[in-house]
């Protein structure tokens, strides 16, 4: 066991930390941050320029082939560029999904001339990427999809809605999983296209969350064509396509959620205990509490250290690296929770100029139920941690062997 | 043996739900939500007011219906239920009890038939700032006639008329009116994590006001006024919860998952089945605390924490759960699950926090044992 | 809401005490109980002896009809000789589940001949009944019993096993639940027979539980030969006849579990606490804690009085009851862990004489896995909320339609 | 970056597995339990001394393997996970790391070898009644060369040769080493909820003994051995997890309810998966603790009190919810269910409570951020 870099990687953070250092301002309060200083518009702006630098400098596709224009390392190299880079305020977010999930996808499934197409225009930061999975209707579930294509001559004619979508409303291009056949089996009938956000007939509208914010979107296809060339993958395969897509997911997704033991800690030195005795510090039920957040985020944060071991022996992580999202999820939320309880009846201000924080804990309070949501439920990750990792059986499948067109479906 | 309402009690309860079905529900709340200029819905407490509700428990000669306690612990539950967006709580729970509690024969003649009509709407001003207040811990002073210091935050202070206010006089604590619409108050809206109820904080500068209750006394007149309000919040977050509840149930029968319902797969079940369990639990003690409410017996501050506890628990568990069983659909601002996700932690903080009162009840428990 | 008995209640919770006081010892510390003084052969006496005289002083069958020897009273007044009755060393244990849920079954069921021959013996004490329903395979899903019973003559003849049978080793009869017709579904192929404990083929063995106490049983059933006229109910409608007896099961069930609140505040008095300072009942960790336990104590309580509510006016009791269960296992489990780890290494030591309050703390942290499995699991116990209260929809049924043996059953 | 076990490392771990399930297992562990007469497996014992591992980390000049604390943590993991019964915790984590940690050359060559040769047993005693110990509870009083005062629990002292004792001497805390087989010494076996290890009272009236370490410098020793122990129990404590989940899991995919196999209910599922998520959390500590033992940094106090309250509260929910997944099954005395209950207990409570030690973890994070 050692927790030092070896030599080549050592070199490569080194080159890594100095790019970022002429590139980017190291990170300051919540305030002062590019996304809320700047508009979406200048903010998306800015991301571009960001990612042109970063694949000027060979930063950009860190793991990918050279053919793609990569740099063809081992993933450990781009946990080390994300290591240093989410000590700086770099406006590398709007990128996140595209590079990490879609233009891989693209890379997958594409012929040569579509590679040529996207691929270097999306790492140099031309073109901006989001995915168009999860509808309605077909949340956990996503397979359910019922956006509808339909072939006419060259093209296919995209009906239906998409929802969650991150960032559509600035996006270029964007991967959708399409209904293509119902008169077969839910994940037979499916089908993957590359479409263009700008095409005639696609509608974004923000979606406004219970927590006040607008981060996702929803999309509707009008008779949207989009032709065949942009199919990735065979028709009817593409379930199979959006299964690589949702692999890559777990490798793109991490990065802070909010508040954590260090800032409540922070919070209960001033704030006066429950009891009326002494500052909450001092009160033994928030100390133990407290242990087990340490246990917690500390046991989350090596075991990223594990994963990364692996990884840097050549080893592929697996599914148990869901394990993060069913931790962190409850954790933001038992964490706000308790320090808002703690503040008695202020705890209800939810006004940055008055709050501790800048009132982290009120907003990660209500961004937390989204968290425990997005990307996989709590019980889908449960799931697929008990029949991935731990083999157990699926539950009864009533979907097997009846036509999509068939399956109830609800209201 | 007899540990329920009464027919008369229930009848009370039907009709209650069916008024406020009509007049209140989630187009009600959103009213007051979606509009940053207002922090209640006039409209529903003018109806509140014409049904006597505000007067509930308010005596005939002053104006109420002179009904129990128990009739009000009804009411609660069904305003809980409906996530109602008026300074209900702060006017009935705090502002009247403390008046009928501590109020001289000329204060109870002047506000509580005001209160009844609905002409004034009351609050409760006793935090100062984060961390739950304590005797030692109030700055706010009262020389007999004059009042000055901040109160931070005050649930409906920024739309009542009238303020009971806990401050220092002299070595002591005392409960003190005051009329809000004076030069000596300053009032600022603060953004809360429920905007679907105004909060404010107060500024008092040599504002005129008068004693409630004897002087010195204000401390355990406090505590006195916040056993009863934690018995009646107690209602309103049993309400809210089983509101969660039957939404989540309600969703789970009718949205469909890999082409089932959803309610058919054991996680949602045992989620629900959890939700109920902490439903059961609370909606037991908040029975108990309103028969020791209405029967003004020796086990109500004892009663009345462990009402709260429970409530406080129980309304978090079912309104974060509610979210989660709607998925995706219950993170959206148009569905409702956000608005008891709210309610939640202002019913959980209005009267103190979950672990003060967990405090306050063991504390209860050591003294009756000790008694 | 009151809490006073209405004058005829008062009246006859007056005679129960009176009656009680003559027959009962007021409960004393534990050793003194009947139960740890008297030899299991001994205590059944005693135990015989006392229903006899309950049952010539009214209070055996207080709500059984007065056809059947019982006294025709509602509900509540069961609810109030059983509270009178707990303030008693009372041997009425070994009939609980005989008169709660056998006989019960046996006067719904039996024709005239069959209820002559055995309520009132068993009213009076004379004779003590046991059910023969879980099996090793069958447990949670007892309608999967294999235990089966062919036509031969005017007999039937048993063979299999049953499981966690209670008092089968003092019992004289029991009702088992056995399968008649294997070509059927399976809630359509059992049939429900009284049977004759000391019947040639029946063997009873002691189970050894790993808490180390051998309360239940396990019998076993070769060639027994029980005749038609026992049978309850027609061949193939046991299931129905069994869930007469679940449906009672709720009712009989209750009673203390172990240690409480008050008993872990009692031990925190002089425990010392474990930060160092002070003792345990000043530790404000150990204070919330015990603030959950109150208010789930006296939340179960309250909820009892709610039922007793309704039972007075002549409502049953439905599926809600089952929240009982659910908080006391967990409850329990958790307080005796936490006066256990209170103790630090002392609470490893396993010795009455030795440990405070006996080492109920201990026994209870060995008993309560037991608790939350016995009378239906917390699983199932949630299930029946879920479908039964809630009216959720069932878990998807694979055994719907399908001969039993052709179910699979596992190894 | 390499927070893994090597190779080599992990085929020690392959070895010993394999070692453990031919020569230990629940049919060893079930002699000592069925016994009253024993409470250790003495086959068992000769067998690990004869591995070397009894000397694992025992330096070669003293007669050990001169192996890591990386290499002790891999067998520990492995013993936990056979619920081995014998007194390896008290001889390996406890003794044989306070000679190495305050030894003079005397003591270790007097002690070391005979430990590492499986000749001498040792137990480590501090608890001396209810409660967490602390500096100041000590009663057990030493006075340069004798020993007086009573131990309880001490885990397998009624089977060890020599003790390290806490006692008082002076106005101070030190360390003593006892020889168990003298005049002065009274053994009393106690009964425990795990009686697959063995566990005493002990009685000493003027014993003889010499101090091991400095005078004075008992607490602060009897706190460094704690730690490392706590590392070391931690790695029995995920083994111990480890094997619940896997019995769990196995019996899940074996055993059918409603004609299906029950793994196949989410009810079931999410439980392992709690178990699991748990289970990846307290190994995650652990390795950290490993690494912070074997290289002696300054973070070890706050890895191994991080380390022990995630070993402990794994084990609990993962034995607990090993049994409730095998049903009735479970509860039976001839299922190895209990084995791991008894024995998470154990462990959770031999080097302290995990209250004791969630406050350790507090107090040494708020050192760490103080520096």
């Amino acid at each position: 066991m050692d927790f030092n870099d070896t030599p080549e990687e050592a070199k490569f953070r080194a080159e890594a930390r100095a790019f970022l250092e002429k590139n980017c301002s190291p990170k300051g309060s919540d305030k002062e941050r590019l996304s809320r200083r700047l508009s979406t518009e200048e903010y998306v702006k800015a991301a571009k320029a960001y990612q042109k630098k970063k694949a000027e400098a060979g930063f950009a596709g860190i793991t990918w082939a050279k053919e793609q224009g990569g740099r063809g390392l081992p993933p450990i190299y781009a946990v080390i560029f994300n290591q240093e880079e989410a000590k700086f305020d770099a406006p590398s977010q709007p990128f996140a999904i595209g590079l990490g999930m879609c233009v891989p996808t693209v890379i997958a499934f594409g012929d040569d001339a579509t590679k040529d197409r996207y691929v270097a225009k999306a790492l140099r930061g031309e073109e901006i990427w989001c995915q168009l999975f999860s509808e309605p209707g077909a949340g956990s579930d996503v397979a359910a999809s019922k956006t509808k294509a339909v072939r006419d001559g060259d093209d296919w004619v995209i009906n239906g809605q998409k929802v969650w979508t991150t960032g559509a409303h600035f996006c270029d291009f964007g991967i959708v999983l399409v209904r293509t056949n119902p008169d077969v089996e839910k994940h037979k009938g499916l089908t993957m296209f590359i479409v263009d956000m700008k095409a005639p007939g696609v509608e974004v509208r923000q979606i406004h969350q219970a927590s006040g914010g607008r981060e996702f979107n929803e999309v509707y296809f009008t008779d949207v064509r989009v032709p065949d060339k942009n199919r990735l993958g065979e028709p009817g395969m593409g379930w199979n396509v959006a299964l690589v897509t949702l692999m890559n997911e777990r490798l793109a997704v991490g990065g802070s959620t909010g508040p954590d033991y260090a800032e409540i800690l922070e919070l209960a030195r001033t704030m006066p205990s429950p009891t009326g005795q002494g500052t909450l510090v001092q009160d033994e039920a928030f100390r133990q509490k407290l242990a087990d957040w340490i246990v917690k985020a500390e046991g989350y944060k090596l075991s990223k250290f594990r994963t990364m071991t692996a990884l840097s022996r050549g080893q592929t992580p697996g599914p148990e690296s869901s394990i993060g999202k069913v931790i962190n999820a409850n954790h933001l939320m038992d964490i706000c929770n308790t320090a808002i309880e703690s503040m008695d009846h202020y705890g209800i201000i939810n006004d940055g100029d008055l709050m501790p924080m800048e009132a982290a804990f009120q907003q990660g309070y209500m961004w937390a139920p989204g968290l425990r949501i997005a990307g996989g439920t709590d019980e889908i990750l449960k799931n697929i941690i008990a029949e991935r990792v731990l083999g157990l059986p699926q539950d009864v499948r009533v979907d097997k062997g009846v036509a999509f067109k068939d399956l109830p479906s609800g209201r | 043996m007899n540990f329920d309402f009464s027919d008369d009690q229930k009848s009370l309860r039907d009709e209650a739900r069916k008024f406020l079905t009509d007049k209140a529900g989630a187009k009600v709340t959103r009213r007051v939500l979606n509009d940053a200029a207002i922090s209640y819905d006039e409209g529903l407490w003018k109806a509140v007011a014409e049904m006597g509700w505000l007067g509930a428990a308010i005596p005939e000669e002053h104006g109420g219906l002179g009904l129990g306690r128990l009739e009000l612990c009804v009411l609660a539950e069904e305003l809980g239920r409906a996530v109602a967006p008026i300074p209900f709580s702060s006017t009935v729970y705090f502002f009247a009890e403390a008046l009928m509690l501590a109020g001289s024969d000329a204060q109870k003649a002047a506000h509580l038939p005001k209160v009844a009509s609905g002409e004034t709407i009351g609050c409760f001003a006793l935090s100062e700032g984060p961390g739950a207040p304590t005797a030692a811990s109030v700055q706010a002073k009262f020389d007999g006639a004059t009042l000055n210091g901040v109160k931070i935050p005050v649930t409906d202070g920024d739309v009542a008329g009238w303020a009971v206010v806990v401050a220092k006089e002299g070595s002591g604590v005392s409960l003190v009116l005051v009329d809000l619409n004076q030069a000596g108050v300053t009032r600022e809206t603060l953004k809360t994590l429920d905007p679907t109820r105004g909060h404010a904080k107060l500024e008092f500068k040599n504002a005129k006001a008068e004693r409630l209750g004897a002087a010195g006394q204000g401390w355990e007149l406090s505590e006195a006024v916040l056993d009863r309000a934690a018995v009646l919040l107690a209602f309103e977050q049993v309400g809210g919860s089983q509101a969660c509840l039957e939404m989540a149930t309600d969703y789970a029968k009718n949205r469909y998952a890999f082409s089932r319902q959803i309610g058919s797969f054991q996680a949602i079940k045992h989620k629900l089945a959890d939700m109920y369990v902490a439903i059961e639990v609370a909606r037991s003690n908040a029975y108990y605390g309103a028969w020791a409410l209405s029967t003004e017996a020796a086990e109500l501050p004892f009663a009345a924490a462990a009402a709260r506890a429970a409530g406080s628990d129980a309304y978090y568990l079912c309104a974060k759960e509610n979210i989660q069983t709607h998925g995706g659909m219950g993170f959206t601002w148009e569905v409702d699950c956000h608005l008891f996700y709210r309610r939640a932690k202002l019913l959980a903080l209005q009267a103190g926090g979950p672990a003060a009162w967990k405090e306050k009840l063991v504390r209860r428990l050591e003294r009756r044992n000790a008694a």
